[in-house]
């Protein structure tokens, strides 16, 4: 092939079904004598369930079964697992149904299974609860206190675990320091909302017992693992697929309760059963993000030096462990605090803490939006405190370039390669910063309110390398595995573990194989998101399909031109050692006219005439790929705001970003991603926020109170790149998917504060709504 | 998702329908469905009976005469946006329903359903206040004229009747030299009327101000006019100074809403700011 | 959803009379079916300190059947009363708790409220922008209908 | 139980539904057409747009029974003769879609919103899908398809 497959822009192989109302959504799959299942959820944060009467319900016409927590319990369904176990962990045990206490308003009470949707809503109203009302917590910190509300009997004063960090000597940074500026910052809770809510069919078939369950997920083999652990299904007769799913930034990792209660409702019934999530269902019963309390102390040299970080964060984790939380708030947010920058002494200590709360676990970035707004906000506010521009402080601090080595943390992290310093100086020129504060200076004199923020980050992806996970606390392997089968007329199918919810993976490893392989993108199709026709697979979250997934492809499909290399030597009659692999063709080095087309080994492989016996036929190979390290995307984010001086309200005028995401395999799929980082990201900085009351009510519960970015709110981005291969896989590649979110919280953060400079006001907490900027700027905070 | 049981009836005129409204209690209207419809799904509305009145073809269609504009009541809000009769005469009600919703919504919801369920935060009633609209409702014993002023009785609450069908709105022509102007505060996720200002003025030919309304929507538990701020207005030329301090009276007196979005304090203060910009838009739209 | 409530009326009835009716279950439903949006179906006094009852409440087209207790948590007659309510409807709760202190005034009974109300459930996730204000609309229209059903009866 | 007659994609249809049917459960479950999405319950997400009798509706907020007697056009029926329509390819050419689940409701707020306005500017395409939520794309390459298809149609 003349053209280079990988590094160009090919247009996406899944839109045509997509386009067209041709996707195999969960909730759009119906089988024969299908039932219906719906969830009674406890309308109270907390309390006792003193009785539940569902004869009126299971009298109901249509009704199949009503079920309670003991009903499950009793059939031998056991609590759902917490996946990441850090030393001490104190687990209280979430089974599928509350049994005898509610501890969150998404808390199941009961299950009815119905015929039909309408006979399974209606039911759930003829259900009858006594509860006792408890007393609610539903903060992070509150809940740690003396006399607070307990959740579970296993983890005294609420806390689920207490995990530390630190390199260097930060008690000795803040003592020696010019200046340490105290802050407190509230990472406030988010909802994920991908735009469809999490669906399951479960099919259990008695004849075989044989169980499969379609679902709305990112990585079906952790769901079959922990599925076959809950249900104690026997793993081979366990197949999860998850088909088209409309979008998931983190919320459809997990194993939920309402998918275990599907399939064993589905094996009581012996039929298939589907549940299909509501919107105000799924922000109650779906993981909600973020969600930290911190109090921060930075310390810093008169010069700008930054020289010591000290955090405490307090990480609630709502009212269950779900299955990755304990993970999010520790490594993928404490060791990351030092960001992109050479701070010698960082020290952080977080409590995970139950409340009587929707438990919190990844969403999209999970721990890296978190440490680089706190460390971005903290940066600004040492510039503003030495009277020095935010970039200036940067530029300070930032880690020259390590563009062929490693950069090794005060903690635990080496990062893998970066221009973080020239990425920074990208971004700056791209956007005129020179010019844009000659703008707002020249704003400023006209009345006006305007604001220009910067946000410099690293962050970590491509989870995991297997040993340093297990050693970090994974209970569950996050190697990637890929089979690459080749057929007799050399088309070919890739069976990846990873799982694509929008991330367009059937074109980017398509692209992958077809580039080394010499053929056409059409030749090759990508098999995902079935446990049955897929070896193995950790799935698709934290931004490691590329770097993880795609490297096992990249070395799947090396393993295929080796294999095919010994059978193109006796095709040629030549020495193994004498063949290259160049354009889709095996020939002899040096005698370009001497050669075999790869298709035409192909055929060889499953139609021998010339191979002898004893060589190994078939032409496919798997890989597990285990890399060597984690990927640390980098970049720079410029935004410039206008603030009503009327009302407060936030206008982005201009957004720059330069990001670094590796070796990039489709352009305009990476762009694709940062353009929707950058959104979701700007969502949590300006108007997205969960709002519980005292009682554990979520008052935010529907888009009716839940502000969701719309395009009308944005300008057009200005987007670049700067490739730095990663040296930890074969690609290069680092991770693109939540690059632009970690990256553009605190670069509009940080703007709007700068504008608000004028005013005296130092920090608010996001989300920046228009009141709470109209109050700092007339002192009514 | 799934609305409680209710019984349907599909009018095809006026008194088929105020006849079924009046047999069955617990009876609603359905017009474009865009308040009941939701709410049913959330079953926080259960009305046993639904008398849908959109095949009644009169009920849908805007008139512009000599002495003003009669909209009816199953009117689309994209209907009376899209319409150059309401732009020309009525900016502020065309403003006021290109701003509601969405595109869709527009497409479907209508003004009778919207001014029927009179929602705190709906855009129209402070539009009908400020411009003196009249509603007109029939019941199967006859019909009777409702002043806006009047017909905005409560939160959720207005003048009509549980038998009483609203058919038209009738907004009378603005007198020569006034202007009127909508302005809106959206909520950022359903983008309902956080608070929203409608002014109309009326200038002398020496341009002082010889009639001022202004409806307020949003603030409180229904929309209002803001008395004092229109005689702040009143007999003076209408200059920056002068517009700034009488909308800063615009709240006096308003027991605010209060919610997630904005504190009662923050709304009393948008209805100022937005009532300065109305009256300000207003005035430059007078010819 | 918390709302706070606090506000006195003046009743025109002498307080030993007041005091009295307040307790009477059939005072009660006449004044709870003055409030625009609520219809009684029934209300009965099932212990010394509590009554048990139903009844349709809400506004306009936002309504639901609440199934209920009203107990009496202190009470020092003739002038102090503290009593808790309690009601579900399918989804939603509501709860709260007021407090009624009685003054005598020329005859008339002037008559002190305060008390804290709970709502949770479908309510408080989609209806939060309109539980304050449809707080206030009972309570205003609630206390109204007490004075003047008290009134009326105690002139029976 | 009502009668129920309507047009989907050309096609006349004729059902007993219960009255509480909403249109897009009549689409997907009774007439298996799946491309219609569902995504909230309280009208903001726009997956569930579709044009009934010629403009842009959310099929989540009408009854069924309000749409007898009417034209429906679902996605499916977008693409005629083997051409995509040009809002289909245009999503498509410049990467439009993540996901997907967003995009038939996009694309056919996209057709009505064409209609109204054949040349709109980026403003007036941005404010005509603040109705259609999309988590993914950070709507720039929606707004860059729907120039690209605004162009091509004109």
């Amino acid at each position: 092939m003349a053209t280079q497959i990988i590094g160009s822009t090919v247009k996406r192989r899944e839109d045509p079904r997509l386009i067209t109302g041709n996707g195999t959504y969960t909730d759009n799959m119906t089988l024969p004598r299908m039932a219906y299942l719906t969830i009674l959820r406890s309308p109270h944060a907390h309390a006792r369930i003193k009785k539940i009467d569902a004869s009126k319900a299971r009298a109901m016409p249509g009704v199949l079964a009503v079920y309670t927590g003991n009903d499950l319990k009793n059939g031998g369904v056991n609590p759902i697992p917490v996946g990441w176990v850090l030393p001490d962990i104190k687990i209280g045990p979430h089974y599928p149904l509350a049994l005898d206490t509610a501890r969150y308003t998404g808390d199941g009470i009961a299950a009815v299974v119905a015929i039909d949707r309408f006979t399974a809503q209606d039911a759930l109203d003829l259900i009858d609860v006594d509860y006792e009302p408890l007393p609610v917590v539903v903060n992070a910190e509150k809940a740690t206190q003396p006399g607070a509300p307990q959740l579970h009997p296993e983890a005294a004063n609420n806390i689920a675990f207490y995990w530390k960090i630190g390199g260097g000597d930060v008690e000795r940074a803040l003592a020696e320091a010019d200046g340490v500026i105290k802050q407190r910052l509230i990472n406030q809770r988010l909802i994920p909302n991908a735009i469809e809510p999490r669906a399951a069919l479960a099919d259990y078939q008695p004849a075989t017992g044989q169980l499969t369950l379609y679902n709305t997920n990112q990585n079906p083999h952790i769901i079959r693992l922990l599925l076959a652990l809950v249900l104690g299904q026997p793993e081979h007769k366990l197949r999860i697929a998850s088909p088209d799913v409309g979008g998931g930034f983190g919320s459809k990792i997990y194993l939920y309760a309402d998918e275990v209660i599907a399939c064993f409702a589905s094996k009581q019934l012996g039929r298939p059963v589907k549940w299909t999530e509501e919107r105000t269902e799924n922000y109650k019963a779906t993981i909600h993000g973020r969600d930290h309390v911190s109090d921060v102390q930075i310390a810093y040299k008169k010069d700008g030096t930054i020289t010591g970080l000290k955090v405490k964060t307090y990480a609630n984790q709502g009212a269950y462990l779900s299955v990755f939380a304990p993970l999010v708030p520790t490594f993928l947010y404490g060791p990351m605090l030092q960001g992109p920058y050479t701070i010698p002494n960082v020290f952080v200590e977080v409590y995970g803490t139950n409340t009587n709360t929707t438990p919190v676990d990844a969403y999209r970035g999970a721990g890296r939006p978190e440490a680089t707004y706190l460390l971005e906000r903290m940066v600004d506010l040492v510039a503003l405190e030495l009277k020095m521009d935010p970039a200036d402080v940067r530029r300070k601090n930032i880690i020259p370039p390590f563009l062929n080595g490693v950069y090794q943390t005060c903690m635990a992290y080496a990062y893998d390669s970066g221009d973080y310093a020239g990425n920074l100086e990208r971004a700056l020129t791209n956007a005129g910063y020179v010019e844009l504060r000659k703008q707002q200076a020249e704003a400023r004199k006209q009345g006006k309110v305007v604001g220009i923020g910067i946000s410099t980050y690293t962050e970590i992806t491509g989870a995991a390398p297997a040993q340093v996970a297990a050693s970090l606390g994974a209970a569950a392997a996050l190697v990637e595995s890929a089979l690459v089968r080749v057929f007799p007329l050399g088309k070919v199918q890739v069976m990846t573990g990873s799982h694509a919810h929008g991330q367009g993976h059937e074109t980017t490893f398509a692209q992958i194989v077809a580039d080394q392989l010499g053929l056409e993108v059409e030749d090759v199709e990508v098999v995902h998101g079935d446990t049955d026709r897929i070896p193995y697979g950790a799935g698709t979250y934290g931004s490691r399909s590329q770097a993880v997934g795609g490297a096992a492809i990249y070395v799947a499909t090396q393993r295929v031109i080796e294999k095919g290399k010994k059978l193109a030597a006796h095709m040629l009659e030549a020495a193994e050692a004498d063949l290259v692999f160049e354009d889709g063709k095996y020939s002899v080095k040096g005698v370009p006219s001497k050669a075999v087309k790869f298709t035409d080994v192909a055929l060889e492989a499953y139609w021998p005439r010339k191979v002898p016996a004893d060589v190994e036929l078939g032409l496919e190979a798997t890989a597990v790929f285990n890399p060597s390290n984690f990927t640390f995307p980098d970049g720079t984010h410029v935004a410039m705001v206008e603030v009503d001086p009327d009302t407060g309200k936030v206008t982005i005028t201009k957004y720059v970003c330069v990001d670094d995401v590796g070796k990039v395999i489709n352009p305009m799929i990476v762009e694709g991603q940062i353009h929707g980082g950058i959104v979701q990201g700007v969502g949590q900085a300006l108007w997205e926020g969960a709002v519980y009351d005292d009682n554990g009510q979520l008052l935010s519960g529907s888009m009716m109170d839940y502000a969701l970015p719309i395009a009308s709110y944005f300008p057009k981005f200005e987007t670049s790149r700067n490739e730095t291969p990663s040296p930890v896989n074969p690609l290069g590649a680092k991770g693109a998917g939540e690059a632009g979110t970690v990256a553009s919280t605190a670069a509009v953060a940080n703007a709007v504060m700068d504008a608000l400079k004028p005013f005296g006001v130092k920090h608010i907490d996001m989300p920046l709504t228009s009141e709470k900027v109209w109050r700092a700027m007339n002192g009514k905070l | 998702m799934i609305p409680p049981r209710f019984e349907y009836h599909a009018a095809t005129s006026v008194m088929e329908a105020v006849g079924v409204l009046g047999q069955h209690k617990d009876a609603k209207i359905l017009a474009g469905g865009h308040s009941i419809l939701p709410a049913m799904k959330l079953r926080l509305a259960q009305p046993a009976t639904l008398v849908d009145i959109g095949r009644i073809k009169e009920l849908s269609r805007i008139i512009a005469d000599a002495n003003g504009t009669t909209i009816g009541a199953m009117t689309t809000h994209a209907m009376i946006a899209a319409s150059n009769d309401i732009r020309q005469r009525l900016p502020a009600l065309s403003k006021a329903a290109e701003l509601i919703g969405d595109q869709q919504v527009r497409n479907r919801g209508t003004i009778g359903g919207s001014i029927a369920h009179a929602d705190p935060a709906a855009d129209y009633p402070a539009v009908l206040l400020a411009l003196g609209a009249e509603m007109h409702a029939i019941q199967i014993t006859g019909s009777r004229t409702i002043r806006a002023s009047d017909f905005f009785v409560d939160l959720m609450t207005t003048a009509l009747k549980s038998n009483e069908l609203l058919v038209d709105v009738r907004i009378p022509a603005l007198a020569p030299r006034s202007g009127s102007a909508y302005v809106k505060f959206p909520q950022p996720a359903s983008r309902f009327a956080l608070v929203g200002v409608c002014a109309c003025v009326t200038l002398d030919d020496k341009g002082v101000c010889a009639k001022a309304s202004i409806g307020i929507t949003g603030a409180c538990a229904s929309a209002r006019r803001a008395t004092a701020t229109e005689s702040a207005l009143l007999g003076k030329k209408l200059d920056a100074a002068i517009i700034q301090a009488a909308a800063a009276q615009a709240a006096s007196g308003m027991d605010c809403l209060s919610d997630i979005h904005a504190s009662a304090e923050y709304r009393a203060h948008l209805v100022t700011v937005m009532t300065a910009r109305a009256i300000q838009a207003a005035v430059a739209r007078v010819m | 959803m918390a709302l706070k409530i606090q506000g006195n009326i003046l009743v025109d009835a002498p307080r030993d009379r007041v005091w009295k009716l307040l307790f009477d279950p059939q005072v009660l439903i006449a004044m709870a079916n003055k409030i625009p949006g609520v219809e009684v179906e029934r209300l009965a006094q099932i212990a010394d300190d509590q009554y048990d009852g139903a009844a349709t409440i809400g506004v306009a087209m936002i309504k639901g059947k609440y199934q209920g207790t009203i107990t009496v948590l202190e009470k020092h007659a003739p002038e102090f009363v503290k009593f808790r309510g309690d009601g579900k409807s399918g989804g939603n709760w509501a709860s709260g708790d007021m407090a009624l202190t009685l003054a005598e005034q020329d005859g008339k009974t002037q008559m002190q409220y305060e008390g804290t109300g709970n709502v949770g459930g479908m309510l408080a996730s989609v209806g939060q922008r309109l539980i304050d204000s449809v707080g206030k609309h009972l309570i205003e229209h609630g206390t109204r209908a007490l004075a003047e059903e008290l009134a009326a009866q105690s002139k029976k | 139980m009502a009668q129920l007659q309507i047009t989907v994609n050309g096609v006349a249809y004729q059902h007993e539904v219960e009255p509480r049917l909403l249109l897009a459960q009549y689409l997907r479950d009774v007439l298996g057409l799946t491309g219609t999405n569902i995504g909230c319950d309280t009208s903001q997400c726009g997956a569930c747009t579709v044009l009934l009798d010629g403009v842009a509706v959310k099929s989540c907020t009408v009854l069924a029974l309000q749409a007898n007697g009417s034209q429906v056009t679902t996605i499916e029926a977008l693409k005629t003769n083997g051409n995509y329509h040009p809002l289909q390819q245009a999503f498509w050419d410049n990467h439009g879609l993540q996901c997907g689940f967003c995009t038939s409701g996009m694309i056919l707020t996209a057709v009505d919103l064409l209609k109204r306005n054949p040349n709109p500017t980026e403003e007036e395409i941005r404010r005509g899908i603040e109705g259609n939520i999309c988590r993914c794309t950070g709507y720039q390459n929606i707004v860059k398809a729907i120039q690209a298809a605004a162009a091509q149609m004109r």
